[in-house]
């Protein structure tokens, strides 16, 4: 098997130099989610910034896929709009679902396309997605969001 | 008509003789169904390629397990019409109508710690009620006993006909107000009535009550689409339609199945634990504690595919023919006496009868004496026996590779019965 | 040593290539083992010969699977040193151990009624306590955790070294005059630790507490008498020890299992069953309610063959042998912390650890692209985890098909994983 | 299969024409007795006689086996004693566990040999035993028998 397409360099990058970790002071909306399977865990966190934009924080523990994909999540979406990031979050759901046959948009997803080779094995898709619906969870939760659909 | 020849051509154990070179005539299908060649390799080559725990590991075979068994899943939800999420595996239909029973009971029990966290629906108590009918399988009679000694809850029950039906006269007054469930069978097993579940559910819905479905006698033999049975439950096993032993399946809307608590709890069910509390997954998972009978969900998908080949409205219309054809031979017969419905109106093709001054026991002792395997007893059903009057019945339940030349021998062997003990 | 090679021959399933062409090595047996041919042969030529409801039929093939199923009955439980009628088939260990907890919630519902029919010993409340482990699958846990709830009583547990070995300092005063049930695991699936059950079951009955072991990990592992763990009840599980899915066991002595109330309720399990109330078989009938896992229990029973053939002190001590190879090859790895009891003495040959700056997951990833399947994650026992402090663990569990080759090809892709992630 | 070797003619002459049937105005011990798998029934009453011998009632219904088997208890044992009772019983049950390989006493088991071909066929061994156990029931109830030792 070409772990090196389960493990781009990116994802690597990622998990040993984790952008924006730790937890905000003042959250709007947490979500904690975990893998049953294998215990990873993600707190994700979601506030306004001073410009309106998003503001994020996270913490947790678990395999580098899950780490990662949260350190991604957060460099992406940290600043943007909700709709920007429901937009990536639906395009991210959709290539871990894709098993292997998407063809991630870069423009959308940028390093998130690293990702690509997840989708490969199931068993470490839930990995990578941990954090994406952690962060749905937090922006329902902060009143950002209000539907609840599970793509 | 079925291709019959071709059919038993895929079941190995159809060649067998018993009884000391008698060919096997099987009109046992009520009981359990034979297995087709398919399903034996369905569940063979799960084992030589593909075991492993599922849900659980990362590595390949594991992956490919899990695979196979939501594969499985989604399969047999088609096969009715579900969504794969709504259809938990359990061992037997047996096991599929505790859950629901034990929701009631844990409900209730839970309930009296913590009211806020338990759906009200579930909870029961004195002045509740229970609503099933005369005609259940002791499956879906024992297990609401019991959750009304538990609780003290009243169990309440349609009554029958002479002929064998449901009296339906008193539908509105005995599901009240106080019936928090009603739980009837499709199609009686040892009667062979089909039952109009529709009407049923929906006047346990008038009045808020959970409607559960026995449908072990119908999804076999009949296309069944759960939605529209109408119930909130629908609960079957898979042995008795081409499937493995050990594998049932019980349906439930998102909405009941989320309500309910666990039953079986362990591994696999779990979201989180720690020593002093656990958190549970969503359904199906939150049902399915433990290593579950994979290989089995992967026979019973193989099981229903064969199914599906033939087309469940080709597999009716068989049993149909079959069920006429049995009854006018069976009214033929003098001294035999049919117990259930004597039309094909409504009914299946499962069908019970006594024979004047003979046990039924004795009956089936000689069709076996001649090859010909039929069920004697009270079919699990003792009250509806006690309802007719009689102590048991010999029953004739013919499926897919049976065709007139087995219902002929099985009258025939009546015929002997008669002559032998000397009552014709 | 076992003969390796002659036994993997026996094994369809480890000549299989993963991820493009490796060579499988199968290292997981401690989720689930592999299945010879002599049991996939046994379960098929039941359904092609003997299948047919059990205990509900008189005709011969009625008879024929009745006495399959009996008969390995009996072979399991010679097994395991038990009278036939003291074996109970579930379909897996986690329903043997929920059976046993609602053997205690439902006693404790059904006294509120009518508390002459039950027996004490089985009826909790506020101020009585349940004991296990902190070592404990979630399936001797979580069914505790509810009947808890259920009934107001206290779960205690025995905590655990940082050796993952039991802390038996205060067994005297965990286990008191307040303890109904102890319920303990043989060997721990995570830590592979070997428990002095006999010591803790002798404490149990001294304070006429009922003593449960969950021996799901030994009797696959090593010569178990049930006797000799002075249990009254004892469950594993069938997939673990060669046979197939979905089937269980519970051993229980004549007295407990005549007090115990049911379980499922149903067919096959009563004795007289009326409309308004049931009585019910004697056990090991009353815990079997509808049609059972007959061809599983027949192949169990020739898996059971298989391993007697092999002799389960040879199974044993092929299982220290590698144990003990094991434990020094990861020993002479830098950065790599075994997860449970360093020695060989009273443990079993699943073997975790842990490998710094490595999450166990990517660990277990990188074994599985070599073809080397092991288990990641907390392995059902996640309170053990969060107690010896890892987030998860890669483990290793060998079983009679794997030799020290096989373990060479688990410490070359720990290896691997290392220099991949670049931590070594 | 050889029909005849499962009904004897005794035991349909039995069935046919049961010999004591009825149930005793004061028993001392009464056992009702239930084959669970076919409904089988048995009521199975003990009394003493004047001459101290024992004396037997029983009603059921079910199979010519299960009814032919309390006639010829019955015609067997009436008048004896329960030591004799519980002779013929044990020889009885152990003639129909031997499945069909049992070399059966004449002396003691008298018509009761008309069985032998029953141990046969497994699912009707239930059926001819149970008269003998509602009968072994019913004299510990009457306490005339003390142990209740299954075979
Ligand atoms: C120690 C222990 N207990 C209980 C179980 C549960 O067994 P099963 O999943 O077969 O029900 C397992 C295996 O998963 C185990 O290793
Ligand atoms: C109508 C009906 N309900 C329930 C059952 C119980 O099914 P199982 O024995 O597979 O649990 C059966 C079959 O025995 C049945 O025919």
């Amino acid at each position: 098997m070409d772990l090196e397409s389960l493990y781009q360099d990116i994802i690597l990058d990622h998990y040993k130099h984790p952008r924006g970790r730790g937890l905000l002071e003042h959250p709007l909306g947490s979500a904690f989610h975990v893998n049953p399977t294998c215990g990873d865990e993600i707190t994700m966190q979601v506030a306004r910034d001073a410009d309106g934009g998003l503001e994020l924080g996270y913490d947790g523990q678990g395999c580098s896929i899950s780490q990662a994909s949260a350190s991604v999540l957060v460099e992406l979406l940290e600043g943007g709009t909700v709709e920007h990031s429901e937009a990536v979050r639906l395009a991210f759901v959709a290539l871990m679902h894709a098993q292997g046959a998407g063809e991630p948009d870069e423009e959308v997803l940028g390093d998130a396309i690293a990702f690509a080779g997840v989708a490969k094995f199931p068993a470490r898709v839930k990995c990578a997605l941990l954090a994406w619906m952690a962060l749905q969870d937090a922006e329902i939760q902060a009143g950002l969001l209000t539907t609840g659909e599970q793509p | 008509m079925l291709d019959v020849a071709a059919i038993k051509a895929d079941f190995p154990i159809l060649d067998s003789t018993v009884r000391g070179g008698q060919p096997l005539v099987y009109l046992d299908s009520g009981a359990t169904s034979q297995k087709p060649r398919a399903v034996l390799d369905a569940e063979r080559s799960y084992y030589e390629h593909t075991n492993a725990a599922v849900h659980r590991g990362a590595h390949a075979l594991a992956e490919a397990a899990t695979d196979a068994y939501e594969a499985a899943r989604s399969v047999i939800a088609g096969f009715v019409g579900a969504r794969p999420d709504a259809l938990v595996f359990t061992k037997n239909a047996t096991e599929s109508l505790n859950l629901v029973a034990y929701a009631c009971s844990n409900a209730t029990a839970l309930a009296r710690e913590d009211a806020g966290a338990i759906d009200p629906r579930l909870v029961l108590g004195p002045g509740d009620s229970i609503v099933i009918t005369e005609m259940e399988h002791h499956a879906n009679l024992v297990p609401w006993q019991e959750v009304c000694r538990k609780t003290g809850a009243t169990l309440r029950w349609l009554p029958l006909t002479d002929e064998g039906r449901l009296d339906l006269s008193g539908l509105d007054t005995l599901i009240d107000d106080s019936t928090k469930v009603v739980s009837v069978v499709h199609q009686s097993n040892i009667l062979g009535t089909i039952n109009p579940v529709r009407r049923i559910m929906d006047r346990a819905h008038e009045v808020g009550a959970i409607g559960v479905v026995d449908a072990c006698q119908s999804v076999p033999h009949m296309p069944v689409d759960v939605h529209e049975l109408g119930a909130d439950l629908v609960a079957w096993s898979g042995h008795k339609m081409l499937g493995p032993t050990g594998i049932g399946c019980l349906w439930g809307t998102p909405d009941i199945l989320a309500a309910m608590p666990p039953f079986l709890t362990g591994g696999s069910m779990i979201e989180m634990v720690t020593m002093e509390r656990s958190t549970f997954a969503p359904a199906p998972q939150k049902f399915e504690a433990g290593t579950p009978m994979v290989a089995q969900a992967v026979g019973l998908a193989a099981g229903v595919r064969y199914l599906e080949a033939l087309g469940m409205s080709a597999v009716a219309e068989h049993e149909h023919a079959l069920a006429t054809y049995t009854l006018d031979a069976l009214a033929a017969l003098p001294g035999v006496r049919i117990i259930g419905p004597q039309s094909t109106i409504d009914r299946g093709s499962a069908i019970s009868f006594v024979v004047d001054g003979l046990h039924p026991h004795d009956v089936g002792q000689v069709l076996d004496s001649r090859g010909v395997a039929v069920r004697v007893g009270h079919h699990c059903a003792w009250p509806t026996c006690r309802r007719l009057n009689v102590p048991a019945t010999t029953r004739i339940s013919p499926y897919i590779y049976n065709d007139t030349d087995d219902i002929d021998a099985a009258v025939a062997g009546i015929v002997a019965a008669q002559r032998f003990f000397g009552v014709a």
